[in-house]
């Protein structure tokens, strides 16, 4: 659940999650991911890195603001839900009605 | 003076609008959606309201957590479309209906509605994406929307009896509108589904189809209950489902569903229904 | 359990906040105002509160007219001094209170209250140019601050009785956190002013005198006024005193006025009160 | 009255004013105001140019967004009250109680 608790423990990372919404971020960021993670501690940046989805919720992130890391890494919506499932894809495919609906 | 003459709810997945963009019209993983929207773009084509009324939630792309409403209302005669970390979906920008929007922040915050007042932001998915099934983008948008935007995301919520006030108040504010327009609202969100942690990849289609029920039926059985509920029934994400109890408290008390339609292909549970 | 000890009612001019930076408490032109806020140091001093729940409005310097709330409060452990065109005021940064924000949040918000909630946010002079009269800035502040931003600036603005129901639902939030802790309450704005149009320069003392004495006795009666009827009285932009309802509706309903002083050198009417 | 209409007509304007509170912003306007100026409209800019804090207001400028151009070019409130009231600041102090206390 995200509250406010949360919200102040993820600030700095959703912060830096929500800026990929600014192209030149996102461009930056696949260019020189460190450059563009300069602001974040190095326990965040090791989780973006890594990206742990699981690790960064965990942390306070937001799973909309994870969303836009994901768009701009070309991870899917269902990757990241298997993953918090400790799926793979595959596993987590065949519990849909219609997996092909990516 | 200005008429509500009818209400639509509905998923705002977004890839409902990815589908759309990429024509995935026929696609059998997709054909079923798209069908489900049909009678729906069909009454709009044929009511054609001036406005529609659109309550949904921003997914952390136009507010961020340093500056966070409860309800916001935007006034603007027009909206930019937001980039949410994939560049623009190639759609007109959306009009507003500035004078509307003006004459309902009025009529709410002196009925004690606590408001965020926006303009000159732009909409994300949670509009648009469910828009596009409904409304045609060529040449242009047929009509003006007014954008609310509720917060789902970030604890505490407005109660879902909060909820059902607002769309009471905003029902009379709309109705005391002198000039004649016709307003469509809309309430977007859900159905089941849950994104994060252990539970994600949750759905309960049984809720689902009692929710869908209960808001044409008996929508003060929904205002009764609380967040928590909406979480435990929908999942976490799923409880913004409370955004159709807005719609639906303009409506008049007693409305017939026209239409229905729910999709459970992946993650989220994907509905509409039409109201009138 | 929180309790609530006191309250404060302040002007928040900007030029109290420059005039205390030059150290002017001596000049003959400031001494009376300087002299005014003597016993509520005083009285703050002794009576040690933890925290200070500040209402007031920012002046278009953190939250501007694309994305404006009615009611902000701030949630923060910290928060940082604004610039508002002349760098920064060589205080320290404020101390928030985290926990207390949260509850208190909550709490409203349950209560049908449509917040706006903000962290990470520098403040204006409307809340720190009465701070430095009242509470020393060295070593560092003595306690915390809760930040309520309240919405005097863009018509439609909350009613004179949602303010002061708002204040009651501030005062049940406070008195029911768990932990020990003393709070006093500040209202700031007014008194009289208008800075703007033909009527600049405006100021009624006799309608100010009154006010100072209906927020003690009636504040109910106040609490029925309509927005244009304060800014009828106490000019454009002296309707901000319902900033003062908020801090009146979290006392008691039978308050003793302990101090009151009012000073009216230039512009605005700068007052200060002491109620317990 | 400052209301949403004003607001709407005045946000590009107000946007400019508000910019002040940053100093980079300041100072570019401060060494260069017409590329400090560069997104208003030529009505807008002369406004500026003239610091006509009535023709501003009229045109739907917040006074608190106006202030912040007052305190940039050091214009006090009494001058800025005096010129809505269409007297000097000399004549307006005339009218006030303790015409020291700026
Ligand atoms: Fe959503
Ligand atoms: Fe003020």
């Amino acid at each position: 659940m995200f509250d406010l608790e949360r919200s102040a423990k993820g600030l700095r990372l959703n912060r830096f999650l929500h800026s990929l919404t600014q192209r030149e971020k996102r461009e930056l960021f696949l260019r020189d991911p460190e450059a563009a993670m300069k602001n974040l501690s190095e326990e965040e940046r090791g989780m973006v890195r890594r990206l742990d989805w699981k690790a960064m919720q965990d942390y306070g992130a937001s799973f909309f603001c994870l969303e836009k890391l994901a768009r701009t890494k070309g991870v899917t919506n269902p990757e990241m839900v298997a993953h918090f499932r400790g799926e793979t894809l595959e596993q987590f495919l065949k519990t849909r009605r219609v997996p092909g609906a990516r | 003076m200005a008429r509500i003459i009818g209400g639509i709810g509905t998923s705002h997945v977004p890839t409902i609008g990815v589908a759309f963009d990429k024509g995935r019209h026929e696609d059998p993983d997709w054909q079923p959606l798209f069908k489900g929207y049909e009678p729906v773009a069909k009454w709009l084509a044929e009511k054609k309201p001036d406005v529609l009324f659109f309550c949904f939630n921003d997914h952390a792309t136009t507010f961020f957590f340093d500056h966070y409403p409860t309800f916001a209302l935007g006034v603007s005669d027009e909206y930019r479309i937001a980039d949410e970390g994939m560049g623009l979906r190639p759609i007109p920008r959306l009009k507003g209906h500035a004078k509307l929007a003006r004459h309902i922040a009025k009529s709410l915050v002196n009925e004690e509605f606590d408001l965020t007042l926006f303009q000159d932001l732009p909409l994300d998915h949670g509009l648009h994406s469910p828009l596009t099934m409904m409304w045609p983008t060529k040449p242009d948008w047929p009509g003006a929307v007014i954008p609310l935007v509720v917060n789902v995301l970030q604890q505490p919520l407005p109660t879902p009896r909060r909820c059902y006030k607002l769309g009471k108040a905003i029902g009379r504010a709309i109705r005391s509108y002198p000039d004649d327009l016709k307003v469509a609202m809309v309430g977007t969100g859900g159905l089941s589904h849950q994104m994060i942690g252990e539970r994600a990849g949750f759905n309960d289609e049984k809720w689902d189809r009692e929710f869908l029920d209960l808001i044409e039926r008996d929508p003060e059985r929904l205002a009764a209950m609380s967040i928590e509920d909406f979480m435990r029934l929908g999942g976490n994400e799923g409880a913004e489902v409370i955004m159709w109890l807005i719609m639906r408290g303009a409506l008049d008390e007693r409305v017939k569903k026209l239409h229905q339609n729910y999709y459970l292909p992946m993650t989220t549970a994907m509905a509409v229904a039409l109201f009138e």
